[in-house]
Parts: structure tokens; C-alpha cells; sequence
């Protein structure tokens, strides 16, 4: 794939719940984990959204209803005609010992991420967390895995709990080396703070999202306050080193216009 | 050492001939003065109206392989937001910051350029390059050369303090007679161009255009041979000074546009096809092919084509 | 066996879309027999006018990285020639063979056109975007609605028994506007776009433009997405057929301008970019493309994108 | 090199005589021998030049004064700015026991050709016509290498004579098995001919040339009648199969406008 816009037709739809799914796409490309492709459903818009797998022949989104363009995404069937572009900025590193964690939706580059680290026969973690039951893509496949510590917020699945509150006895039983994080911000920001607690810090690789157009780094829609770092290019997976200087943390994201709504 | 890239552009001093365009890296005090460490001379912010304005919806930029085409519909946070964002580049940077500005009628032009003006940039462009709503065919300001004298004189009114400048397009008839009211109601500087056509992509496969708003304007590499004409045309037929934009990526794509009359030059798209890194390449680029030639000042080549 | 790629164009049956565009392997009826036997659908020779006209010294036509820049200044045999090379043209092929005129003046149009007519061309080509001696600024004919109108009318005076088309330029306020005054006058066919601009390349070591012309019209792929907006444009404004031309280098290309509007499709500077090749590589990708998807004709899939 | 516009300062000029000169350029190219560039002479016009001469670091061609441009170019100076594009066109294929036959400023594409077979250690023959001794370029060069036969149509060097008459006596001496000529379009045809009264015929490549303007295969101002090829793509160097079914030799040439004068 590349920037530039090529139309491919959905070949599965996955439902994980009627305002969660999957889709692939008959399509080989060479991505990271933590990239992101746009995603352009004719006469709507086009939005970014991570792998969440590669596989031989195929590549696959997971998108969550949560607006107009991912409401209307979940009447997308097999054989219609998606654009889509990528895959653009950074990936996640795979790495031995190296501990996931995931927040709803979040959990989907996870997932690609768990995938290459399982075909590169690294050892990891993942804590997924959700808010319930159902917000949990690819249940069984998960459940089965016995790398996977699901945690939820209301307790209907695995764990009752958040993500980042597994972090502390996880360390207790074997030390984190590395920390790759997925989700709402305050659930990255938590994740930052957590490695920021020992010393050495133990090294993160968070995925952010920002309001996007281009992709390509061009229009600054998804710059950083505090360092103009581009989550489309240099983002959307920072290191904590990166996070230094960043002005715009807890403040609402810069909307469409560019413009940050009042605090 | 003698900086042979330093330009003087209408009172302004520039360490180097580059000028970030309109719309580019431009919503934010950060992503300006990013750009401003790594080389370049002036930035110029995204263009502001009155009101903040969302846009169109996506695609609005597509790479199409020579370029781009973009329509993203004057999307832009407002001029108090802007203003804003100016001061706080100010207080950071001694980069030279450029405001853009546009409006839907003559008068909001005048409003919106004497509003930023208290932002006290170091000049302020006026891209008549947006749809005038009160022509037929939905023509562009840009392409009537009255109206485009209309405003340079009633933003000139405005703001008297900071040198202005007209931000042209080629869709008219003659750029150079659009220069020409510029320059008899005011103006000090042109920027020229901006995007070209518009254009349209369609998906075969889809079957419709691609860009939510059907067309866009075309910008990079594809459009350098229009600027550089442009610039030739515009210099042909005034004598102020002009930020040569479209399509460079090179230097000596900023020779060129140096030689047919420019004296400062516009990189947008280039941040795309070339990286952010586009300014330092030029400026360490440019040194050396200037040194190589024994050319110790850009104004020697100012226009030096002209034969 | 259906032929996918048959057209009817203004009632010229094609068994292509593709047609070889003016001013490229046009000037002699063997180079035009050698595009026919590769592919092309239709022909179109180069245009010619009243007299000879050895046009613009070298370098006249130079590749620019996305394409071409022309300057060739209309050099042409003269009509008469051109009838002898169309005639010689006729008793060798059966592929349809289009011819191109152009005029100094509105008379001129109409009796070279009356002239081509003798050589019995399957139609003729009217090429206004030639400057306008007469006018002010040397805009182009293309460039004035009322004027192509009456060249379409004198011209259509002239020759009765022969499709005409009217082949446009985006060097105009609005090219639907153009469109509209051609089908208004009696024009068969819009053949739209000309090439782009004028562009202008200057030479950083030599100092000067480097076209002996200094400016030279555009094409290639670098111009496509203007020229299927145009075929856009003038398909929402007249009902005529379009021979969507400018950028086409692939069978994808060829479908945006059929989605666009277009009935049959030029090719000009492909010839360079992609070779002589380039007729039977899209016949056949084209083909392809339309099994893979059931499309049976292109008629199918004409205008489709304007939903 | 390549088909974009690229200046080179004049590194040498080698002054045969006041009209006939070779320039060098500062300038590593890969070309065939018979390829030719445009030679852009700011302020004048672009022609079309065979190479003469490609060395470690240098291309070289060689100017004869018959008309405006190349008048011009006599006055170049080493340090002037010219533009050159190429190379365009097919060249000459080296091959053992060629026999190279030129006619005036047509020596110069086989001088190259020359350089060629004695780098790749093949043994070849060269017959260098001239109308006059003054019209010898490289004299020196070639009247010390065993492998010329100079002939002048007024006897002032060499054999008295023309090229082509040569050819039978050289057959009597050792049978031809392949010809390339350059030079007046009568040379070349009268080469062809002899070439074809053998049986099997002697394969023959010669270099023609015609008007261009684009060199690049697009405007159709060098095509050929009666098979429309191309002497800038197809050619300069064509076969004696390809000179099959054109219908123009003999007749004047297109020139600029397109237009054959009248025969
Ligand atoms: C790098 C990246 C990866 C993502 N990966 C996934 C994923 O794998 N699965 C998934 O379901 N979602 C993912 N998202 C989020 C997804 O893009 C938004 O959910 C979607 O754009 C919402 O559009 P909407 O019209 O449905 O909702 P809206 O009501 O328009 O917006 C809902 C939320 O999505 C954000 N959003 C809207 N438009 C954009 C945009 N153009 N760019 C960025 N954010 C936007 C808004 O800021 C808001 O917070 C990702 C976002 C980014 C930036
Ligand atoms: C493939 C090729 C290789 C050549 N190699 C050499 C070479 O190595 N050395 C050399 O001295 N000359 C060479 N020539 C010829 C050279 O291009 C002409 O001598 C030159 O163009 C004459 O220009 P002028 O203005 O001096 O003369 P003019 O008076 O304009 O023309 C004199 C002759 O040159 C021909 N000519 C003029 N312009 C062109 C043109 N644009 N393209 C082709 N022919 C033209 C004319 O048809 C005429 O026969 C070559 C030509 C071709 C086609
Ligand atoms: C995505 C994008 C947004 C742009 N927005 C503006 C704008 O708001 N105001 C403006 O005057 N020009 C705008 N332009 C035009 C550029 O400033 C510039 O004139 C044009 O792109 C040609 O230069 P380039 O080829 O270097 O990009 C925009 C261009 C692009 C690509
Ligand atoms: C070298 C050259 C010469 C041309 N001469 C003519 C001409 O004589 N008449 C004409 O109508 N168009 C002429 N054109 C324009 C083409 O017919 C065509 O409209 C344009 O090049 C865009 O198509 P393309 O991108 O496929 O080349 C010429 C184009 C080129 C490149
Ligand atoms: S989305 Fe445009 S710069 Fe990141
Ligand atoms: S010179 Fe143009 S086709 Fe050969």
C-alpha cells in the first residue's frame, strides 16, 4: 500500500457486537504494528484506524461505533468498495519480555502487535482492559491465549478493574522491562506515569490518537503543542522521551478546524 | 561570515530565502517555530477567517503521485484562536511569522487582516484565493483584478504598520494584470501561487471522485513550471518584491524562481515529498551551489533570466 | 466475440476509446498509420493551418519530470500538405482519421476548415487554443466564450457533412462556459484539454528559460486530474461527446475520464512517456478491467461518477 | 544524462579547422556508440549531435559549420554553459570484423564506434571519406591507427576517391560480414546496395539522419515515409531490414514545418 488512495473490496466482515467489528481486506502489505491506515468510505469521510492484523493475504481493521463515519463503517458488508491508504507513522517495537496493555479499542493494534510477537517467539503480557463484556474484540481467540490478562471496568469480564492497576503486582511477579500501551489518554498518561515511578524508568511505547486530514505530515492538524511533533508521522507510538515538552496533555484535542475547544 | 542566504524581504530580514507556505505545518505556535528551527527563513500560519470553519470532510489531501490535490475547504480555528497561537510563536521564536488571512466579502477582509494585525506579525498575506460567494460561477477573488485592488486597498487601510502582501492564484485570465492592482492599491509583497486547477481524481473502482469535495487544487513538483511563469509574469509587470511558491522541492528549484524574479520562496508541499528535513537540505544546498559560483548574494540572481 | 472497447463517437465507430491526440506522430500520413496499426482507435494529425509555419526554434518540447513542455509554435506544413498526407492516409487505413486546423483569425478558421474538408477526414478538430492575434494580453480564442461560439458557427457553416469537435483549453474563466457556446453553435464533440499553463523551466546555470519560446503548454500525467475535472465540468454543462484527452497513460486513467463523462479518450504525450506501446497496453488492460468487473461496454460506465 | 535539460560547462575545444570542432564536456555517460544528444546553445537553438567520443570522465562531439547553429557553435569557449540532453536513439552494435565506412562529418558517431571495438579488443576496418584533407577531423589520431583507409574525393589525403568505392577491393581482400556507415544519405544507400549484392546480404548498420525537434519519439518530425519509424528512437542506426518499405529516399526532407520541399 502507499499514500496514495487505492479501493479494495472488503472480503469478511468479523461482528463482534453490533457496534464492533472487523474487516479484511484482500490485501498484502508490509506495516508495523501501531501503524495506521485511512480508511475512506465513499460519500462520507475517511478516518484513521490501526491494523489490528496482517495476515497472508489479508489485512484487517477493528472499528468501534462511536460517531457518524464508525456508526455508518458498521453497515460496511463483504464485497463493497473501501479506499484506503498506508500504512503511515510509527510502529510499536516488538520486544522480548515487553508488556501490552490496552484500553477498549485501544487493544486493536495490540493485537497485530501480540501477533508478530508471537511469530517472532518473543515472550510477553498483555493486559487487556474494557469497560464490559462486550466491548472485547475477538473474545475467544483472546481467551485462549494464555498470555492475556482481561480486566474489565465493571467486572463482567476477567478482572474487575483498569488496566493500569494491573501494572504494580504484574511487576511484582516478574520485573516489566518494557511497556507498549494502547488506549485513552489518561490511561496513557497513567502508563507514562507508572515506568516514571522507577528508576531507571522502564521504557514505553504509547499510541496516541489526534484529530487527522493528511496523514502525510503536511497539514499540522495533529501537532503536539509544546514540541509540533506529528502523530501521523513521528506518532502515533512516542516514547516517553518524546512525551518531554509537550504542552497539550488533559487539554481537550484541536478539532477539525484546528481549533482547541476551551478547557 | 557573510550568510549568502540572507534576504531582505520588504524591510524584513531573512536568514534564508525560504518561506514555509499557507496551510502548511501552520495551525499552531508549535508546529510553526518546529519548522522555524529546522532552517526556515519566515513561516506563514494557516489561513484565518472571522469565524473558526471546519471544513470539508475527508479525503480533503491526496497524494497523487506528482503532488497534491487539496480541498480542505478553508478549514481554520478563527482569528482570535490565531491571534493566540501568533503571540505565543512570537514570544518563543525571532523567526520572521507570516499571518494569513481570507474573508467571504471585501469588508470581512479588512476586518479579519486589521484584527490580526494586533497579533503584530511580521507581515500579513491576503489569500484572495478563496470562492467570492457574491460572484456568478462561484469564481475566486482572485481571478477578478478589480476586486483583488478593492481589497488590497481597504486591507491596506486596515493595517498600516506591517507590510502586506496578496496571495495570488492562476485562476484568471492574467496573473501579471492582478499583480498590477495589487500594486497600484498598496501592496507590498505578491505570493504567488497558490494550489492550481482545481483537479479531480476518480476511483475506478468506487466510481466517484475521490476528494469529498470532488476537486481540489493542485500543489507540488507538477506546478513549478506555472510558478516559476507566474513569478516571471508578475516581475514583468511590477516591481514588488515576490515569494516565489509552488512546487519547490530543490535548490535549485529556488534558483529558478530566484531567477525569473522572485526574491523569497514558498515550500509546502515539499514537507510531504521531501520531509521537514526540506529546509535544511535547501539551505545547506543552496550555500554550496551558490559558493561553487562565486555568488555571494541572492539579489544578484534576482530576476537575472530576464534577457 | 464483443468487442468491450467499441465507441460511437458522434456516430465515428471506434473500435477503441483511444485516440491519438494532435501534434503527436501527426504530421505525415505513415506516422499516423504506424499509431493506428499499434492500437488507436482514431487518429488525429497535426494541426495545420493555412500556410506553412516552421514555428518555434529547439528546444521546443521538453520533458520535465511529469511530463512535457511545449512550445512548438503551431509549425505545420500548410493545408495543402496536410490534405495530401490525410488522402494518403484514407487509401492505406480503415481506422478513423481526425484532422486539426487552426486559424489566425475567425475567417481563417472557417476556410481552413473548408479546405481539410476536401481530404473527407472521419472529422475535424478545431484548435482554438492558439493565441489570438488580435486581441489584448494575446489571450487565446479558447479563452473567450463568444468567440469560440462563432468560430463553431463559421466553422459548422463550412463544413456540413462532417462531425466537428471544438478542442478546448483551461486557459479560460470557466471551460463548461466554453462548451456551452460550442454546442450552442452547432460543435459534434468537445475535445477537451489543450495543454496546461503556459509553464516555464529556467536553467540554473545557463540564467534563462530554457524553451527557445520561454513558455510552452503542459502535459502528461501531471495534468490528468485537470484535465478530468474538465471533462467533469463540461459534462454537467452540455450533452455533448467528449474526447476526454490530457495525462492519459494507463487503462485506470481511461476509466476516470469515461466516469467523468468522457465517450472516447486522447493520448499524446503517453507516446513518450509510455511508447508507442501505450495504445495496446491500455486496449488490453482496458479489456481486463472491464471482464473482471462485467462491464460489457463503456458506455456503461460514461458520466457515472456524477452521482 | 537523460532526456531533462542539463547544462555542462565546455571543459576542451579541438580546433580541426576554423569550421570543424570537437568540444568536451565534463560528464560520465553510459551511451552506445551512434546515440546522439541535443546540444542546447542558449539564446540560439538545440540540435542533435552524434557523440564522438566517450572518455573516463569527459563526452565529446564534434561540430561541422554548415548552416546558423552550428556556425554559432564555433564560437564556444571552454567555460560557456550548454545544454545537453541524451542520449537518444540506437546505436552501433561492435562485433569482430566490422567494417566501419564514413562520409565527412559522418565519421564522427564511428570514431566512437572505433574506440569501442579497440577497448573490447575486436578487429575492425575504417574507411574515412572526406571531399577534402580539410575536412579530416583527428588526423593525427587516425592516420596512426593501422586500422584506417582514408580516401578524399580530391586525392588532397589519402586514396583518391569516394568511401563506397573502396568496399569491393576490401571484399577481394577479406570477405565483409558486416558494414556501419555514416554519412550523406546517397553514402548510406549506396553501402545498402552494395551490401545487397551479395548473397546472403552483408548485414548493414547505417546512421541516417532527419529533422527533429523532440528526440524523445513523440512530435513525428523525424518518421520515415512508408513506415513511419522513427529515426530518433527507432534510429539514428537502422538496418537494412528496417529500410524496407520507405518510400522517401531520395526525395528532400521534411524540415522544420513538417512540409518536403517539392522533389
Ligand atoms: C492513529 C489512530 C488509530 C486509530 N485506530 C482506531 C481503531 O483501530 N479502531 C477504531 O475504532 N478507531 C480508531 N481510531 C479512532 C477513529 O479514527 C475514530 O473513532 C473515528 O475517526 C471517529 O469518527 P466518527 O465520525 O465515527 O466519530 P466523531 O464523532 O467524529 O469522533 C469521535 C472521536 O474520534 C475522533 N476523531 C474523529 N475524526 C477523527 C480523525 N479524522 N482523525 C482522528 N481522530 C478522529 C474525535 O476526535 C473524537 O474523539 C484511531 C485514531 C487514530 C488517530
Ligand atoms: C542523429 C544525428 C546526428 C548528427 N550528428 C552530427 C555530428 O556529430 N556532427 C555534426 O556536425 N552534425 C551532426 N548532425 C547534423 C546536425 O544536427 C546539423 O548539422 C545541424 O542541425 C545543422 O544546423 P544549422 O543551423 O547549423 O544548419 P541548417 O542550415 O539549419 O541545416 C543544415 C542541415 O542540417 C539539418 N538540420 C538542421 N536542423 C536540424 C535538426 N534540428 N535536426 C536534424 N537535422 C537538422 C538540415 O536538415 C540541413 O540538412 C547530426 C544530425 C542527426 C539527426
Ligand atoms: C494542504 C494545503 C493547504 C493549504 N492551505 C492554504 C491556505 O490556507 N492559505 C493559502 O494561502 N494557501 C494554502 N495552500 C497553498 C500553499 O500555500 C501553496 O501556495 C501551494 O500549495 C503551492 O506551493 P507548494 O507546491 O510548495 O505546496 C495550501 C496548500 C496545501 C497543500
Ligand atoms: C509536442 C506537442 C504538440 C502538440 N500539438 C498540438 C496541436 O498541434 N494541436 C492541438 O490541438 N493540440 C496539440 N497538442 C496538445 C495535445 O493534443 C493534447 O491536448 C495535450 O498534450 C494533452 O494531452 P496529453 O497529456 O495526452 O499529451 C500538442 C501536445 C504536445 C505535447
Ligand atoms: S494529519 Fe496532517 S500533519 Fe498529521
Ligand atoms: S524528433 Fe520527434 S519523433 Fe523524432
Amino acid at each position: 500500500m502507499s499514500e496514495y488512495m487505492q479501493a479494495y473490496q472488503v472480503k469478511r466482515v468479523l461482528t463482534h457486537n453490533p457496534g464492533l467489528k472487523s474487516f479484511r481486506f484482500d490485501r498484502v502489505i508490509e506495516a508495523e504494528p501501531g501503524q495506521f491506515v485511512l480508511v475512506w468510505l465513499p460519500g462520507v469521510d475517511e478516518k484513521p484506524f490501526a491494523l489490528s492484523g496482517v495476515f497472508e493475504h489479508e489485512i484487517e481493521i477493528t472499528v468501534k461505533a462511536v460517531g457518524p463515519f464508525t456508526s455508518q463503517f458498521m453497515n460496511v458488508q463483504p464485497g463493497d468498495w473501501v479506499g484506503l491508504r498506508g500504512p503511515f507513522g510509527t510502529g510499536f517495537q516488538p520486544i522480548e519480555g515487553m508488556v501490552l496493555i490496552g484500553g477498549g479499542i485501544g487493544n486493536a493494534p495490540l493485537r497485530y502487535l501480540a501477533q508478530c510477537l508471537r511469530e517472532e517467539k518473543l515472550v510477553f503480557r498483555w493486559v487487556i482492559g474494557v469497560k464490559t463484556a462486550e466491548d472485547l474484540a475477538f473474545r475467544e481467540e483472546l481467551e485462549s491465549m494464555p498470555e492475556c490478562i482481561i480486566v474489565s471496568e465493571d467486572g463482567s469480564i476477567g478482572k474487575k478493574g483498569r488496566a493500569v492497576d494491573v501494572l504494580a503486582s504484574m511487576n511484582d511477579n516478574e520485573p516489566i522491562i518494557v511497556l507498549a500501551a494502547s488506549g485513552p489518554e489518561p490511561m496513557l498518561l497513567a502508563v507514562h506515569g507508572f515506568a516514571n515511578t522507577f528508576s531507571p524508568d522502564i521504557p514505553v511505547q504509547l499510541s496516541f490518537e489526534r484529530y487527522m486530514k493528511c496523514a502525510v505530515g503536511l497539514c499540522g492538524q495533529c501537532c503536539l503543542d509544546g514540541t509540533g511533533l506529528r502523530i501521523c508521522v513521528e506518532g502515533p507510538v512516542l516514547s516517553g522521551h518524546q512525551l518531554q515538552g509537550v504542552t497539550e496533555w488533559d487539554r481537550p484535542h484541536r478539532g477539525p478546524s484546528g481549533r482547541r475547544p476551551q478547557d | 561570515m557573510i550568510n549568502r542566504l540572507h534576504v531582505n524581504l520588504a524591510g524584513i530580514e531573512l536568514a534564508s530565502p525560504l518561506v514555509l507556505a499557507s496551510g502548511v505545518m501552520g495551525l499552531s505556535a508549535s508546529s510553526l517555530e518546529r519548522v522555524a528551527e529546522l532552517g526556515a527563513g519566515a513561516v506563514t500560519a494557516k489561513s484565518c477567517g472571522l469565524e473558526e470553519r471546519k471544513g470539508h470532510p475527508c479525503p480533503a489531501i491526496l497524494p497523487f503521485g506528482f503532488g497534491l490535490l487539496n480541498a480542505v475547504g478553508l478549514a481554520n480555528p478563527g482569528v482570535d484562536d490565531m491571534i493566540a497561537e501568533l503571540r505565543t510563536f512570537r514570544l518563543q521564536s525571532d523567526v520572521p511569522v507570516i499571518a494569513s488571512i481570507f474573508g467571504k466579502t471585501v469588508d470581512e477582509f479588512a476586518e479579519v487582516a486589521a484584527r490580526i494585525a494586533e497579533a503584530q506579525p511580521a507581515m500579513v498575506e491576503v489569500n484572495v484565493s478563496c470562492p467570492n460567494v457574491a460572484a456568478e460561477f462561484g469564481r475566486s477573488f482572485a481571478s477578478d483584478p478589480a476586486l483583488v485592488g478593492e481589497i488590497t486597498r481597504r486591507v491596506r487601510g486596515r493595517v498600516s504598520d506591517i507590510p502586506i502582501s496578496l496571495k495570488l492564484s492562476l485562476q484568471c485570465m492574467s496573473i501579471a494584470e492582478v499583480a498590477k492592482a495589487c500594486a497600484d492599491n498598496g501592496a507590498d509583497v505578491i505570493t504567488a501561487i497558490n494550489s492550481v486547477g482545481p483537479g479531480m481524481i476518480i476511483d475506478p473502482n468506487v466510481r466517484r471522485p475521490v476528494l469529498a469535495n470532488r476537486m481540489g487544487g493542485l500543489s507540488g513538483p507538477a506546478i513549478l513550471p506555472l510558478a516559476v511563469r507566474a513569478v516571471w509574469e508578475i516581475a514583468e509587470a511590477v516591481s514588488l518584491p515576490i515569494i516565489g511558491t509552488g512546487g519547490v522541492e530543490t535548490a535549485e528549484d529556488v534558483v529558478q524562481m530566484v531567477l525569473a524574479g522572485a526574491t523569497a520562496v514558498g515550500v509546502g508541499t515539499a514537507v510531504y515529498t521531501r520531509g521537514l528535513e526540506v529546509f535544511s537540505n535547501i539551505n545547506s544546498d543552496l550555500h554550496v551551489f551558490m559558493q561553487e559560483r562565486g555568488i555571494t548574494s541572492l539579489s544578484d540572481l534576482k530576476g537575472a533570466a530576464h534577457v
